[in-house]
């Protein structure tokens, strides 16, 4: 199915085309960049339009071999989860590039060629079965990001994204380790040396193997989500980023490590995953707790929605490694939720820092009267990241921890305790930047139409997701019942290494 | 009728986003007429109901799949018996009627879009969360209510006492919110199922009476009606929320939302059926509030937060009508507190803004404008809050809960708390009423009200008083519609003899003339500057916020002792914030502690040794000859010692 | 006879003198004198081993080394004198251009 | 010797003869120009890889040189990387006035030499070829004696490489004294019985590890990269160090399988320091030609990381290593050397800034290299690494491949640094105008080069393959 | 006797290679390394390669320590001008010692390697004469010693270029 590499390759093919010859001919760029990532949106909405799934639960497949020596394959292939979370990256390209329409006044050829480099990393991130492929895509989308952050970025922006960096690449590179080892001990069992997730699945571990090499592709996708301790580069880096970097970063690269969790940690090491599951719950919800605590005390709304972004992961991870139907498909939906939600968020943050040249919350105050459509749609998006029912984090929510409460009371209250939190620090937010009494008088003008637009359409993904989520569940139903099906063969009794 | 049933919620829903999203291009006053003409419509099929016969045979809806995992399909569906006919006359009714008052009330104010755009959603949200046929579409609901209720106490935003009673007011309830998901989980867990019908049968299949996990489940759903309903202990945000407007402090925090809690527990009677000591901590949570309400309301000087105090404690009645397992009663006493409570606000509200926005009583009983129409009205539903007997509606709905609640366990406990409370309420309205209609302020004002506002208060006031006779009470002959209307959904009442009960009514009845001496009494004390006893701690709520405060916020408070600087940051008013603050020092605590101190250093002192080690190794690359030579040799000595090892 | 072992002892005992004067002595002539000492340990070894197996090659070797050493201490001889035409001066120390500059790093 | 030997000589003849043609022409009676020496140098390169190409592989040439493919792809490649080095000379302003006759023919000499080590088999013609490496570039180190540190940096690699010849030549004595042959593949069928052998070898390893700057063998790099006028410096760090290597690869994985497998814990400590040593100084380094070569130590372990694994793969991976790291190398020195001012190289990393945003192709270029050589996908970089960790886990050295991982995260940093610095908003004065035409065309090639290397690693690895 | 002289000039070999690392004048240790060169091409005459042993006079003592002897009257020109050539002392006794034991440490190590593997005994010396080497030179090696011709060329390339451009 081509159509999957076109997706892949239309923005990077567009970048070079705007890089090329997109020099200081803004205008051009712009509408150039608007016009790939729309048709890239486009294209994913038809693959949308016509998916249906084959046998094993995949929509579409591509398979054309590309190493043959080493077994490497160029292998794409898109299930349920794949699916969404591509509209999601397809989504977010229109909307990066409008929110960077003013708000980027330098070189703006480049930065577009970096971002749709960026889409295009992402976009094969989600859609690449051979693990060498992933792993060339899932740190292809990490350069571009890099430069975005360190070229754009705000004052401490090279520390930032050197932190981004080399926090992330670390992370990857020991599941670099972990791919080859999967691959060396696939190739002895069975002598067939290849790397494809396919074949991949049929592997039978040894029980600490197992565990060592999960070990490896979870510190690489923990790193991303980013699950506590590991988080430390995230507010750094979603505080520094351009507004495009940060919707980039929040909306789609977290994902990629729990989609990451999703693909590779569960299916592949189902035994190590299964005695992993109570420290990842445990990970999450330290995660959704301690991203909640801190959002609390931040002064900067862009760390604030970032820290924010660990909690709402924390949630995420909470419920793949619950495990069953309700939590991974709370996971799933709540990732879509997440990325468009604070993906929105950072787009107002920045159209705000835009009119007010600030994102202090000490320094802004009382927006509403002069800004009344800002604020208004501001109050839907949080009220969405606070999953108030009927928006989009809600759902998502709900299942998690209705999926978690089946495997223990005690992890589900602690997983509510985090919307209660979430409640006092958004609604705070909220409060200290558009209630109360003006504190900067100026000419501030509300969106315009570009910005309006813009913020429509994702508020109208908040509601839909929110209000009808069922088109998107149902993609989810086939890979869902695989990740169950996978959980269930383990048999009983397997060694525990972890107790 | 079936398929029109989603224009219950549907109109105000659509209302509100027409003025959202159109509001701009409209005039002031016309959005209130929308916003008026989409309440009405709303009212309008509610009556097409009626007389669709939804009185006699349930009316169901499904609109589509919400959500849809495995096996599970949660529907986006509407459910209509007579419980749910009876809570969505009274709110599209009330809701009615307080729109067309807020198009007087509030026709000075700049900011109609976003009034009338949150109640119109208010109404729909509400609707919503009385017509599902689930428990996640009525949490739905639930959450918007919430959220309204939060946006409209903050209405006036740029005040900060209007937003932090508006955050309050969210963050508390959400607690219980939070109870009420947990209960919903559990249930899921269990059943698999969260369509109320299939639920309520499954439970009673699988469940033996007394269950643990029946109680733990009604627990967590009784917090959150607890948090909704403004009750022991959570309701701590309602006094605040008095911050909002009138006709939302009516139509909320009187009439509908804040009863909410009550329709739940109905709605999942039998589940608690199945729990009786959770039905008995009901019963016991209603007794308490009354007193609790009715105390605190008796030394408030601020005019709507007598009658904050006063909700919370007729709630309380309600409640304790819940736990008797007399959940008719409870919804008759929520129809006519509706009513009469409404009817109070309204007129209390025409009183304030007539006076300018003054609030506290003494002031408004020395130079207050009271507009005749507000007096009467206020009195009629005074009268009916207090209970004056065989006149007022309030008497019938009160006096069959105190009835019932003497054969309730432990009834005449519950009774005396409950008739205690009856005598409170009594000295409290009147307290209220003469202190600011009899006091010095001119007793011969011809202030007239307009229309829009007069006839929501005529037409309530006239329900308050005649609403009753449709149930008189137990023994008494004339109409009894209401309890065996609804007994094949709830079931009725158990009253006790019925000699006791002749006894009971005599002393309710005689309860608000006791009352209202007394409050003669309290007031002539009042001027005599001999205020009542314990009367601070009273007009604190009994101190609730300083309690949480030393409860909470102190294991947080320790937490932060060591960061002395945030300390000060601290010490903000209100229990809640208190409570935030403990959190806040506790996450700065964090953020230095961990995210700087540990995290950002370990980075740091990595950085330190890789650059050490670089130093170190540059040292020895310092350009001699020589050194380079005897590097060579060194590493040739041990790579050829390897061969002898 | 001479055992092979002998003379590859000795042989390294050249090499290692060699060894020892490329280390310990400063000045640039010394050094490569001390290489051609070196050399000469390994043109002993070869010899001898071309004894012992009683073949040419070893020969063959010690010849190309010659050539080949002629060849470097011409061109390294013709570096030092340069570099004393430059530096003033033939030792070790004064060639201390080129380092590492760890203390004066800035940032 | 027949006419098929001659055919199979042409490719180290062809160079030499051009360097004494080129000679020969400079004593001529009439002036030549410049323009046409350094035509009839890039001719006879450029014959010389022709001539590679009619090689019938396998085959021998007399009983020193084996032709195999490895021989022929790298020596065709150094050909071609010679005239690459030649483009960067007349595009290097310090010396471009300086570029006579002798500069040409010595490069030429160098490259037959090049061409000599990767074909032998045999320690004398190794030898031999290291040297005729070698010894020119003793000479071109101090090109212009008069610029900065050209004596010295001539001097202490004359010096030290004369040091390390010593090392490697006893490891032939002693090779010799062993198995009384000097033919590699006579000496593998006593590898088992030779006690000395093993000894030989690794004083030869020593030798090579000096010239490919292994640690602990390194430090003479940082110097010599700041010394040589850049092109020079190009060569080492990419075909000097590659030729060298591939005898390595030759010496051990093709010709001494045994010995390879007694020297695997040798290598490993090797792999571990030299990755460790290079990547901490190259660090903090401020001076781009240093860190350079610091990074070249670390990329040498990262090669001896495959190597140590003792597999097939881990050859493999070492020879397409080598090749990569080579055109990556170029390709990064020939920015370098597109950058220079008039006068002397830019060699603090604060010279470069905002330089790639003013020369977006130069600077991009450069970017693409240097993160080819931190080993981000999909650049040959990558692939190299890949396939070398790769084998390292195959052999069961996970330790290993996991600190070569750490290394590698922890290398990006001063890549990214460089490129941060290249790409940052304040700009160095440039200088001069940037015309020269030999180093764009070398940074592009190498460009399409690693980049399609990365992607398409199956035309190396398949040119590999024997047929 | 053969052992004798063996051993004697083995010992004079190694003494004067050893003198080179204490002498203070760069003379002397020229001097010193052709004692120890001439004594090699003994022990090479000894071990039967009379070709090594004259090429060892003629190319080693004779060719290169003239070169060694020319370069220092070059700069023995300007000593008097400048002192650094002198050696001034040798470096201090911990470097000093520290090198040495490496040295002798490399020795042991080296001795020790030897002594493991065993050689055979030889009974009686065979001549490898000039015939043997000049059929394998030009046999077999001819090719390298063709190379060698051209590293010649490259040496001479490099130093006439370099003396050219070094003056100042």
């Amino acid at each position: 199915m081509y159509w999957l590499s076109v997706l892949i390759f239309l923005p990077v093919l567009g970048a070079l085309w705007i890089g090329v010859i997109g020099r200081n001919k803004t205008d051009f760029t712009r509408w150039a960049a608007l016009a790939v990532t729309s048709t890239e949106l486009l294209i994913a909405l038809g693959l949308w339009w016509n998916a249906a799934p084959n046998a094993e639960g995949y929509y579409y497949l591509m398979r054309v071999p590309w190493i043959p020596a080493m077994g490497i394959q160029f292998l794409l292939g898109m299930d349920g989860i794949s699916l969404l979370l591509v509209l999601l990256t397809a989504l977010l390209g229109p909307v990066a590039v409008l929110v960077s329409w003013h708000a980027i006044k330098q070189n703006w050829s480049a930065f577009a060629a970096l971002l749709l480099a960026t889409q295009t990393g992402i976009m094969g991130v989600f859609l690449s079965l051979d693990l060498v492929l992933f792993y060339v895509f899932w740190e292809l989308m990490l350069v571009p990001m890099y430069f975005l952050i360190g070229l754009w970025g705000h004052e401490r922006r090279l520390y930032a994204a050197y932190k981004f960096f080399l926090f992330t690449l670390t992370g990857s590179l020991l599941m670099l380790i972990a791919i080859l080892g999967l691959y060396f001990i696939h190739g002895e069992q069975t002598g067939i040396y290849t790397f494809d997730y396919f074949e991949l699945l049929q592997i039978n571990l040894p029980g600490k193997t197992e565990l060592w090499l999960m070990l490896g592709f979870f510190v690489a996708f923990a790193v991303k989500i980013p699950l506590f301790p590991i988080h430390s580069w995230l507010p750094d880096a979603h505080t520094e980023a351009p507004t495009a970097g940060s919707i980039f970063l929040a909306g789609l690269l977290l994902k990629t490590g729990a989609y990451g969790l999703l693909r590779f940690c569960l299916p592949l090491f189902p035994e190590a995953s299964l005695d992993f599951a109570p420290i990842g719950m445990t990970l999450g919800v330290i995660g959704i707790l301690y991203g909640a605590l801190l959002a609390l005390v931040q002064e900067d709304m862009k760390r604030l929605i970032a820290y924010s972004s660990i909690s709402h992961l924390g949630f995420v991870v909470f419920g793949i490694y619950a495990w069953n139907q309700e939590g991974l498909n709370g996971a799933v939906l709540l990732m879509l939720a997440h990325g468009v939600t604070t993906g929105a968020m950072f787009a107002m943050i920045g159209m705000l820092q835009e009119r007010s040249g600030t994102r202090l919350l000490t320094q802004l105050g009382g927006l509403l009267s002069p800004l009344p459509r800002l604020a208004s749609l501001l109050l839907l998006f949080t009220l969405s990241a606070m999953s108030m029912p009927g928006l989009a984090n809600f759902i998502g929510e709900f299942l998690v921890l209705a999926g978690v409460f089946q495997i223990s009371a005690g992890f589900a209250f602690a997983g509510a305790l985090g919307i209660i939190t979430g409640v006092v620090y958004l609604l705070w937010m909220y409060q200290r930047a558009m209630l109360g009494e003006i504190t900067v008088q100026r000419l501030w003008t509300d969106l315009n139409r570009r910005e309006t637009v813009l913020l429509g359409a994702l508020a109208l993904a908040v509601l839909w997701l929110g209000l009808y989520p069922a088109p998107f569940l149902d993609n989810l139903q086939i890979p869902v019942t695989a990740l169950i099906e996978a959980k269930n063969a383990v048999p009983t009794g397997s060694i525990n290494a972890l107790r | 009728m079936n398929q029109w049933l989603w224009l219950i919620p549907g109109t105000p829903l659509l209302g509100s986003l027409v003025i959202a999203l159109l509001g701009g291009l409209l005039r002031r006053e016309h959005i209130a007429v929308l916003a008026c003409l989409a309440a009405a419509a709303a009212f309008l099929v509610v009556l097409l109901a009626w007389l669709a016969g939804a009185a006699s045979q349930p009316l169901q809806q499904t609109l589509y799949t919400w959500v849809a995992v495995g096996d599970w399909r949660p529907m986006f569906g509407f459910m209509l018996d007579r419980l749910a006919l009876v809570m969505v006359s009274i709110v599209s009714g009330v809701g009615l009627l307080v729109h067309l008052y807020s198009v007087s009330f509030m026709a000075e104010e700049t900011d109609q879009r976003r009034y009338y755009f949150f109640l119109n959603l208010f109404l729909a949200g509400m609707l919503l969360l009385v017509l599902a046929d689930n428990l996640l579409l009525l949490y739905l609901g639930w959450e918007l209510v919430g959220l309204c209720s939060y946006a409209l106490i903050g209405f006036w935003y740029r005040d900060p006492v209007c937003s932090n009673a508006g955050r309050k007011a969210f963050i508390v309830t959400r607690i219980g919110d939070t109870a009420l998901a947990l209960g919903i989980f559990l249930l899921f867990s269990q059943f698999h199922e969260l369509s109320l019908s299939a639920l309520l049968t499954d439970a009673a299949a699988q469940w033996e009476k007394g269950s643990a996990l029946a109680t733990v489940a009604t627990l967590l759903i009784l917090g959150g009606a607890v948090g909704k309903s403004a009750q022991l202990p959570l309701q701590v945000w309602l006094p605040d929320a008095m911050a909002g407007p009138s006709p939302v402090s009516a139509l909320m925090h009187a009439a509908t939302m804040v009863t909410a809690g009550v329709y739940l527990i109905a709605r999942t009677h039998p589940l608690f059926e199945l729990a009786p000591q959770t039905q008995w901590l009901v019963a016991a949570i209603g007794a308490l509030t009354i007193v609790y309400g009715a105390s605190a309301a008796l030394a408030q000087i601020d005019f709507k937060k007598v009658l904050a105090y006063s909700t919370i404690s007729q709630i309380g009645y309600m409640f304790l009508a819940l736990g008797c397992g007399a959940y008719a009663l409870a919804l008759f006493h929520l129809t006519t507190h509706a009513f009469f409570k409404a009817l109070l606000f309204l007129s209390a509200g025409a009183v304030i803004q007539a006076s300018r926005d003054e609030h506290d009583i003494n002031k408004l009983g020395k130079i207050g404008h009271h507009p005749p129409l507000a007096r009467w009205t206020f009195l009629a539903g005074a009268a009916s809050l207090a209970g004056v007997p065989v006149v007022t509606a309030g008497f019938y709905s009160k006096d069959a809960i105190l009835a019932t609640a003497w054969s309730a366990p432990a009834g005449p406990l519950l009774w005396t708390f409950a008739a205690f409370g009856a005598l409170l309420t009594a000295i409290y309205i009147f307290r209220v009423y003469l202190i600011v209609f009899h006091g010095a302020a001119p007793q011969t004002s011809t202030l007239s009200l307009p229309y829009p506002m007069s006839v929501p208060l005529l037409i309530l006031a006239l329900l308050s008083i005649i609403s009753g006779f449709i149930e008189l009470p137990e023994g008494w002959p004339g109409p009894h519609l209401w309890s065996p209307w609804f007994e094949e959904e709830l079931g009725l009442a158990t009253f006790p003899s019925l000699t006791i009960t002749y006894m009971l009514q005599l002393i309710a009845a005689l309860l608000p003339f006791i009352g209202m001496g007394l409050a003669c009494v309290l007031i002539r004390r009042e001027r005599a500057n001999q205020p009542l006893p314990l009367a601070n701690f009273l007009r604190c709520g009994w101190n609730f916020d300083a309690f949480y405060q030393a409860t909470l916020a102190r294991p947080y408070y320790a937490l932060a002792r060591g960061l002395r600087g945030i300390v000060e940051t601290l010490l903000i008013e209100g229990a809640l914030t208190r409570i935030t603050c403990g959190l806040l020092a506790f996450a700065t605590f964090c953020r230095k502690g961990v995210e700087y101190n540990v995290l950002e250093v370990s980075i740091s002192r990595l950085v330190a040794t890789l650059r050490f080690a670089y130093t170190l190794l540059g040292t020895t690359q310092n350009g001699v000859l020589s050194r380079y030579a005897l590097v060579i040799s060194t590493g040739a000595v041990f790579f050829l010692g390897y061969w002898l090892w | 006879m001479i055992p092979l072992s002998h003379s590859l002892a000795i042989a390294a005992l050249l090499f290692v003198l060699g060894l020892a004067v490329v280390l310990l002595r400063r000045e640039l002539l010394f050094i490569l004198i001390g290489l051609e000492v070196m050399l000469n340990g390994v043109a002993l070894t070869a010899t001898a081993a071309g004894q012992y197996w009683g073949n040419a090659d070893g020969q063959v070797l010690v010849i190309m080394l010659m050539t080949v050493t002629a060849a470097e201490v011409a061109v390294a001889l013709i570096l030092v004198w340069l570099a004393f035409d430059h530096y003033r001066a033939a030792r070790v120390e004064a060639l201390t251009q080129l380092r590492e500059e760890t203390e004066r790093r800035t940032s | 010797m027949h006419s098929a030997d001659l055919i199979n000589l042409l490719p180290y003849l062809l160079p030499a003869t051009g360097g004494l043609v080129i000679l020969i022409l400079s004593i001529w009676p009439k002036r030549v120009s410049t323009r046409f020496l350094s035509t009839t140098a890039l001719t006879f390169l450029l014959l010389g890889a022709t001539a590679t190409l009619l090689w019938q592989v396998p085959g021998a040439v007399g009983s020193l040189l084996v032709i195999d493919e490895i021989s022929r792809i790298f020596t065709l490649f150094f050909m071609l990387g010679a005239a690459a080095i030649m483009l960067l000379s007349f595009g290097y302003a310090p010396i471009r006035n300086e570029l006579h006759e002798e500069y040409l023919s010595l490069i030429l000499f160098a490259t037959s030499g090049m061409a000599l080590l990767v074909s032998s088999n045999n320690l004398v013609s190794a030898f031999v070829g290291l040297e005729m490496l070698a010894v020119p570039l003793y000479a071109l180190i101090a090109w212009q004696p008069t610029r900065y540190g050209a004596i010295e940096g001539g001097i202490k690699y004359a010096v030290l490489a004369s040091f390390a010849a010593a090392f490697f030549l006893y490891g032939v004595a002693l090779a010799y004294a062993s198995g009384g042959t000097l033919d590699l593949a006579e000496l593998n069928t006593i590898a088992s019985s030779a006690s000395l052998l093993p000894v030989a070898i690794t004083l030869i390893l020593i030798g090579i590890g000096f010239k490919v700057a292994l640690a602990p063998f390194h430090m003479w790099a940082p110097d010599i990269y700041q010394a040589a006028p850049s092109p020079i410096t190009a060569l080492f760090a990419s075909l000097s160090k590659a030729a060298t290597l591939v005898f390595l690869i030759r010496l051990l994985c093709l010709q001494l399988p045994l010995i390879w497998e007694a020297l695997l814990p040798l290598l490993w400590g090797i792999a571990l320091i030299s990755m460790i040593v290079g990547n901490l100084l190259a660090l903090h380094q401020q001076n781009l030609k240093r860190l350079l070569a610091y990074s070249s130590v670390a990329h040498l372990g990262y090669i001896l990381v495959a190597l140590s694994a003792g597999n097939s793969a881990g050859r493999d991976a070492a020879i397409y290593y080598a090749v990569t790291l080579a055109i990556m190398n170029l390709g990064v020195f020939a920015v370098i050397v597109a950058f220079t001012r008039r006068d002397q190289d830019r060699e603090n990393l604060t010279d470069y800034r905002g330089l790639g945003r003013r020369y977006p192709v130069l600077g991009i270029g450069m970017g693409i290299c240097l993160l080819a050589l931190a080993g981000l996908p999909p650049t040959a970089g990558f692939m190299a690494k890949l396939f070398a960790f790769g084998a390292a886990i195959e052999a069961g050295n996970v330790i290993l491949a996991i600190v070569a991982v750490i290394n590698t995260a922890l290398a990006f940093f001063y890549y990214l640094r460089v490129i941060g610095v290249l790409f940052s908003e304040e700009e160095t004065a440039v200088g001069t105008s940037l015309t020269a035409q030999g180093p764009l065309m070398v940074i592009i090639i190498a460009m399409i080069l690693v980049i399609g290397l990365g992607i398409f690693p199956q035309w190396l690895l398949g040119l590999l393959e024997p047929p | 006797m053969y052992e004798f002289i063996f051993y004697c000039s083995s010992v004079v070999a190694v003494v004067a290679a050893g003198a080179i690392l204490v002498v203070r004048q760069p003379v002397h240790a020229v001097l010193y390394l052709i004692v120890s060169l001439l004594a090699l091409a003994l022990l090479f005459f000894l071990l039967g390669a009379p070709l090594l042993a004259a090429f060892q006079v003629m190319l080693y003592a004779g060719a290169i320590m003239v070169l060694f002897l020319f370069m220092m009257m070059v700069m023995n020109l300007r000593i008097e001008r400048n002192r650094s050539l002198r050696n001034r002392s040798l470096l201090r006794p911990a470097s000093w010692g520290g090198i040495a034991l490496l040295a002798l440490l490399l020795w042991l190590i080296l001795l020790l390697l030897f002594s493991r593997s065993s050689f055979n005994e030889i009974d009686s010396i065979t001549v490898i004469g000039p015939t043997a080497v000049g059929n394998a030179l030009f046999g077999p090696y001819l090719m390298m010693v063709e190379a060698a011709a051209i590293l010649l060329l490259a040496a001479l390339v490099a130093a006439l270029y370099l003396s050219q451009r070094g003056k100042r």
